[in-house]
């Protein structure tokens, strides 16, 4: 069956078997590649994008599901301008480690932050259960989600301007 | 069964006509464009060094990590992101019997299905063993089986999804054998041998140092507990996954998730008798690793599958084959007899811990190794002994894992530690102090230690803690 | 996933037509949390078509009505989390819906999903038992419509017929505002199944149990009531004593197994605990005027 | 009701394993412009080691982690590694590193002492410069040298190097002998509190001061903590791989595994004790394997300082601790006389 998806912006469309995932649709039909296929059954949320606003595990989702629907993954969160701010501060504090739960962590704290902009750590650890991460123990992502929401707040984000602020503190000097 | 699924899906494409959705919006159009490409914000300014005026510093930096932009980004390139022109994908039939003789295997269904391009067996593979100090792991099982998760045969198809229905279409006729799913089980004379022989122990440790008689005669107190911690398993995000390909010249190149390519290579050449300048191991970014992505698991399977088929082969575990397939943490059995004098120094310990180790060696040899050595804690214990066994079962094979076994001694001799403290009315935190390392102190194989930092730890960790000292 | 073959439905009327023309080789998908995951792993044969039903527009929304506070079987779990309409009347329901998965399932999941599949474990059962919510079925023969309690049957098995399909939950009018709580205890706090879940309502007129409900989750075939429980405290002064004795009756009404997750007597030992809780709970949302509102 | 609880635990783990040959090798390439190629044989495996192994080798040069390109991971074109097991990866590949970096700036030296005129032996490299030691004002940027190296001299900057810690085999008798190069040492204490209702345990925070010798990236150090802290709760008080009768695992997937997640993980407070080890690159030993070691036996005893239990059997999982509970109770009711 032919699925059609707003992708990051872009309509796209593929011709799939009707029992394939979303996941698999982006992977292999799309060559997204950024969600990730940890457990395939919605424990792990590797695979976590944004559909319509709301964050869901790709691989619990049939393709079909998402057909007409706008579906956001980890590609379409930077742009030419730089980097989104949950991806400048979880690569400048080490927030990922092995990296592979990343999309999907980065993915559902985007969710949150759009629709909670000022988030207490109780909730970015609520809305983080369904990401599971062997590396980190959540430290620095539940503090990182925290900075990346100041952040946001904060009209003057060098990070959305595409710029770091800590290459532009001496400057200020 | 692919034709099958074919005619199915033309009759479904047939019905899906009859109920229109009207939510949807079509784009034939969208149908001609290209495949998306990741829209990113490459090329990007590069990554942040803090610096300190002039001076250029690297150790002792918080420095960004090197990948850490790719991972942001999604871009990092894990095994499975990675597709060959061509490439097929592979699936292991698993036993799901932990102890039985292969009769017979029927691959005559498999190989008849449209898109099934290789089929493999056991028997088929060149030297069909491998391990890192017991070569006792067959790549499939052939003809014993010795766990549920060993497996027994492999398919290469042009789908995944074909390969699975291939799979299922294979028989197996199995002659159940006796088992022994218990490590303290495993030691009796008259258990089951899951390797043949008169034992189920394949590897033993001692580590003596003094007199632990002569001590507990002269102990105050004796202290005697039994611990027990079980099975673990790594369960990195990213499942085990490897590629193999060769080329028109005869050589193979592994793409694999392993961080360990130099034994992998060795594993490779050996299995598959061929020279091992005719291997390439390439490391693909590990998701993930904790010992568990130490060693070969299936990398000669896809590379003698990839050879029949003439194409590309990857091999991916599901989540329950990661679990099943892969290797675990050791269940440790530990008994610890402590002898302390009145004031809470340890004057003789003697430790005697039995591992399971599944039913093939792997890293059994190392664990028990390192677990018998750090076994007396960080201590300075004038008369100690350990003794360790590492036992086969017919359960999932233990191999490394974050630790080497010494988590498990930890648990035992800190709550062990714990106990002694709280009976003899000392404080936790002094009773570590008056027996810890220090500087030259002499550990229980005998090597006089350098850079002890124990002692500052613990009162580092105490005033961070805000743990008050009753003395 | 072995291959099947996918139609959605717009409507009710329309999922009913689909579930008649393909009998009994299709499968309803709702939220398809519970059904793509067994699917993938599942040794039978796949369903011949799967029936989408989560676009159906007739079966989302959370409404008041005549006949109380109507929720589309359709409606995610995220969505009775963030109502405003159910923090309002019946915030024990919200209370159940947040601890289901994850933020992702319940984006995706429904609560009509969650009462189909019938699993002991399910969350959303226990407060809409306690709350005597009634369903809405839809078939070949129309609608039907029954006490929630009546639809589950056993462990994945509802009275539904093969070609019908749940439409509608209520909670009655008279139950809106009614003390309720939720509780559960699973062997972690994020993402987990209930070990035992149960919920707890009543009216305080006075300081008197008045149309005390308890229900339990995961200790039975089914989400069940403790009818015991509910008795002894009918007509007895609120206390922690009267609590903790409800706890330890709905104990002995529970029918728990023992599995690898948790024993039949730890089970009960958290039944008592979770009944007792889940009664302080709903005290803690008494409030004076809801004296008027029980009489 | 929830009983606070404190406990801890102190560890040793041994870093470089001398048992059997454990060598690594490395190859490092100054460019054209003063930065450099480092190849080795491990691989990232999520710790970081790039990131660790780029500031060794920056330091051995004298330049920034960003001016290191690593390449890894691949047999045909990196130099033999043991890999990435066992702690081993920052203490013997980043020896291996720094010796090969040292070697390739020797070249440099050798270029730079006849642009400065002095003896290569009285230069060192720093600040992205050839300097004369006590003279930094006598310098020449590092990245003249290399393109002079390249370009003029026609002797490459290239280091290659191996390491292997030096071995004393145990004795099978006694096990006595030299097994590791050298050890860490940490100390963790964990504050739970136990509802003596139910079991439960929460873990609150745990405080972990860990010795790695040199922290060479203490950011990165801390994620290691953290992780271990996590991994250590798990073997703690939830994961267990069970087994049927027949040797068949029974939660055998990410629903019925449990692990931590973001809810049950609690606060870390890190530490890294000053520390210096000779035989490591620039003092440092490890910290991967050792910061999930102490973490479990501090977790219970805090339970039992919280509720009287001892766990001698993992994990602690709520419904043991809770029969520990209960058999206490009786076992005090019994002593109760009538």
């Amino acid at each position: 069956m032919i699925v059609t998806l707003t992708v990051n912006g872009e309509l796209r469309s593929a011709s799939v078997p009707p029992e394939t995932t979303l996941l698999v649709m982006l992977r292999e039909h799309l060559h997204l590649t950024g969600a990730k296929t940890g457990c395939d059954v919605g424990d792990c949320g590797a695979c976590t994008v944004i559909v319509d606003g709301l964050a869901v595990n790709a691989c619990l989702m049939l393709a079909a599901q998402a057909d007409g629907r706008t579906v956001t993954t980890i590609e379409g969160l930077a742009t030419r301008e730089g980097l989104h701010p949950l991806q400048k501060v979880f690569e400048e504090t080490g927030a990922l480690q092995c990296g592979f739960c990343g999309p999907g962590v980065i993915m559902t704290s985007k969710a949150l932050l759009d629709h909670t902009p000022e988030p207490t750590p109780q909730e970015i650890r609520t809305a983080l259960t369904g990401n599971l991460c062997r590396c980190t123990g959540y430290v620095k992502m539940i503090e990182g989600v925290q900075e990346a929401a100041a952040m946001m707040r904060s009209p003057q984000s060098p990070a959305l301007a595409g710029q770091s602020p800590a290459l532009a503190a001496p400057e200020q000097k | 069964m692919a034709q099958d699924l074919m005619d199915r899906e033309l009759d479904v494409l047939d019905k899906e006509r009859v109920a229109p959705v009207e939510t949807l919006r079509r784009s034939d159009e969208a149908l001609r464009l290209p495949a998306v490409a990741p829209p990113t914000a490459l090329p990007l300014e590069p990554p942040l060094v803090p610096q300190v005026g002039e001076q250029t510093r690297a150790v002792g930096l918080r420095a960004q990590r090197p990948d850490s932009r790719n991972h942001g980004l999604g871009l990092t390139r894990y095994i499975d992101d990675i597709a060959l022109p061509g490439m097929l994908f592979a699936k292991i039939k698993r036993a799901g019997i932990a102890s039985a003789r292969i009769k017979r295997i029927d691959t005559s269904r498999a190989e008849a299905m449209p898109g099934v391009c290789a089929v493999l067996v056991g028997s088929e593979i060149p030297v069909n063993s491998f391990g890192p100090s017991l070569q006792d792991q067959p790549l499939l099982a052939h003809p014993i089986v010795r766990h549920a998760g060993d497996g027994v045969a492999a398919v290469a198809a042009v789908t995944e999804q074909i390969a699975q229905a291939a799979i299922d279409a294979i028989t197996v006729e199995y002659e159940p054998l006796p088992g022994v799913y218990d490590a303290l089980e495993a030691l009796k004379p008259e258990s089951y041998k899951v390797h043949g022989g008169d034992t189920n122990v394949y590897a033993s440790k001692v580590i003596k140092r003094g007199d632990v008689e002569a001590g507990f005669a002269q102990a105050y107190r004796i202290y005697e507990g039994r611990y027990y911690t079980p099975g673990i398993e790594h369960a990195p995000m990213e499942p085990f996954t490897s590629i193999a390909d060769w080329d028109a010249n005869g050589r193979l190149t592994i793409h694999a998730s392993i961080g360990r390519i130099t034994l992998a290579r060795c594993d490779l050449a050996r299995t598959l008798a061929i020279p091992i300048s005719r291997i390439r191991v390439i490391g693909t970014v590990v998701g993930g690793n904790f010992g568990g992505k130490n060693e070969i698991r299936h990398e000669p399977v896809l590379a003698l599958l990839a050879k029949k088929a003439g194409r590309p082969v990857k091999g991916r575990f599901n989540r329950v084959e990661e679990f099943v397939a892969s290797t675990i943490r050791h269940a440790f059995h530990m008994d610890y007899k402590t002898g302390v004098t009145k004031d809470g120094r340890l004057i003789a310990r003697q430790v005697r811990m039995v591992l399971d180790g599944g039913a093939y060696c792997s890293f059994s040899e190392t664990t028990l190794g390192k677990a018998c050595i750090l076994s007396t804690g960080p201590y300075e214990i004038p008369n100690s002994l350990a003794e360790g066994y590492v036992v086969y079962t017919n359960k999932t094979t233990a191999g490394s894992m974050r630790g080497f076994g010494a988590p498990q001694v930890c648990f035992a001799y800190e709550s062990q530690m714990d106990e002694i403290a709280r009976d003899l009315g000392i404080d936790p935190v002094e009773i570590r102090l008056r027996n810890m390392f220090r500087e030259g102190s002499m550990s229980s194989t005998g090597q006089v230690l350098h850079s002890v930092k124990v002692k500052e730890s613990l009162e580092n960790a105490v005033k961070k803690f805000g743990w008050e000292v009753q003395s | 996933m072995k291959p099947f073959g996918y139609v959605a439905a717009i409507d009710s009327e329309h999922a009913v037509a689909l579930l008649a023309e393909y009998g009994k080789g299709a499968k309803v998908l709702a939220g398809g949390t519970d059904l793509l995951a067994d699917l993938k792993f599942s040794p039978h044969p796949p369903p011949d078509v799967v029936v989408d039903i989560s676009r159906a527009a007739d079966l989302k929304g959370i409404a008041l009505t005549d006949a109380g506070l109507r929720l589309g079987a359709m409606v995610t779990h995220s969505e009775i989390v963030h109502s405003p309409l159910i923090a309002e009347a019946a915030p024990a329901l919200a209370e159940a819906a947040v601890v289901i998965g994850a933020v992702q399932t319940r984006n995706l999941g429904t609560i009509g999903g969650n009462l189909i599949t019938c699993v002991p474990s399910m969350d959303s059962g226990p407060t809409l038992l306690a709350l005597d919510a009634r369903v809405t079925v839809l078939g070949p023969r129309g609608r039907r419509e029954m006490p929630l309690s009546e639809l589950f049957v056993g462990p994945r098995r509802t009275s539904l017929a093969f070609d019908e399909i749940l439409i509608e939950i209520v909670v009655p009018t008279q139950n809106l505002h009614k003390p309720a709580a939720f509780q559960k205890f699973g062997l972690r706090k994020g993402q987990a199944l209930a070990l035992v879940n149960a919920a707890a309502s009543f009216w305080a007129p006075d300081g008197v149990f008045t149309e005390p409900r308890i229900a339990l989750g995961a200790v039975a075939p089914t989400v069940i009531r403790a009818p015991k429980a509910e008795a002894y405290l009918t007509g007895r002064p609120v206390s922690e004593e009267a609590m903790a004795e409800a706890g330890r009756i709905a104990a002995t009404e529970a029918k728990p197994i023992t599995d690898f997750r948790a024993s039949a007597e730890y089970r009960r030992d958290l039944v008592a605990v979770l009944v007792k809780r889940a009664l302080a709970g709903a005290f803690g949302r008494v409030t004076p005027n809801q004296k008027d509102l029980a009489s | 009701m929830k009983r606070r609880g404190r406990g801890l635990a102190s560890m040793w783990y041994p870093v470089g394993f001398t048992v059997a040959a454990n060598p690594s090798g490395a190859v490092v390439k100054v460019n054209e412009d003063g930065t450099a190629v480092v190849l080795t044989g491990t691989v990232e495996t999520g710790q970081g080691a790039l990131g660790v192994l780029s500031q060794i080798a920056a330091e051995a040069l004298g330049i920034a982690p960003n001016d290191i390109h690593i390449v890894s991971g691949d047999t045909d074109t990196c130099p033999m590694d043991t890999g990435a097991i066992a702690s081993r990866t920052t203490y013997i590949t980043g020896n291996a590193i720094a010796a090969a970096a040292a070697m390739a700036r020797d070249t440099l030296f050798e270029v730079a002492a006849g642009m400065l005129g002095v003896k290569a032996s009285q230069l060192e490299a720093k600040d992205h410069k050839i300097q004369v030691k006590g003279f930094p004002a006598r310098n020449v940027p590092i990245a003249d040298v290399a393109l002079r190296a390249h370009i003029v001299n026609g002797t490459p900057p290239i280091g290659s190097a191996t390491w292997n810690p030096p071995t004393v085999p145990l004795d099978p008798e006694t096990g006595q002998g030299k097994p590791f190069g050298t050890y860490v040492y940490a100390t963790q204490i964990a504050e739970v509190d136990v509802d003596d209702e139910t079991g439960e345990v929460e873990v609150l925070r745990v405080t972990a001061s860990h010795d790695c010798g040199t922290a060479i990236n203490p950011m990165l150090v801390e994620g290691q903590i953290e992780g271990g802290v996590f991994m250590g709760l798990g073997f703690a008080v939830q994961e267990e791989i069970l087994f049927d009768k027949q040797g068949k695992q029974i939660n055998c997937n990410l629903t019925n595994y449990i692990m931590p997640t973001t809810l049950d993980m609690p606060a870390v407070e890190c530490d890294i004790v000053d520390s210096y080890d000779e035989t490591g690159p620039f003092g440092a030993k490890a910290v991967g394997e050792p910061s999930l070691v102490p973490t479990a036996a501090a977790i219970c005893n805090a339970i039992y300082d919280a509720v009287g239990v001892r766990i001698m059997s993992l994990p602690a999982t709520a419904e043991k601790v809770l029969a520990g509970i209960k058999a206490k109770r009786a076992a005090e009711q019994k002593q109760i006389p009538a």
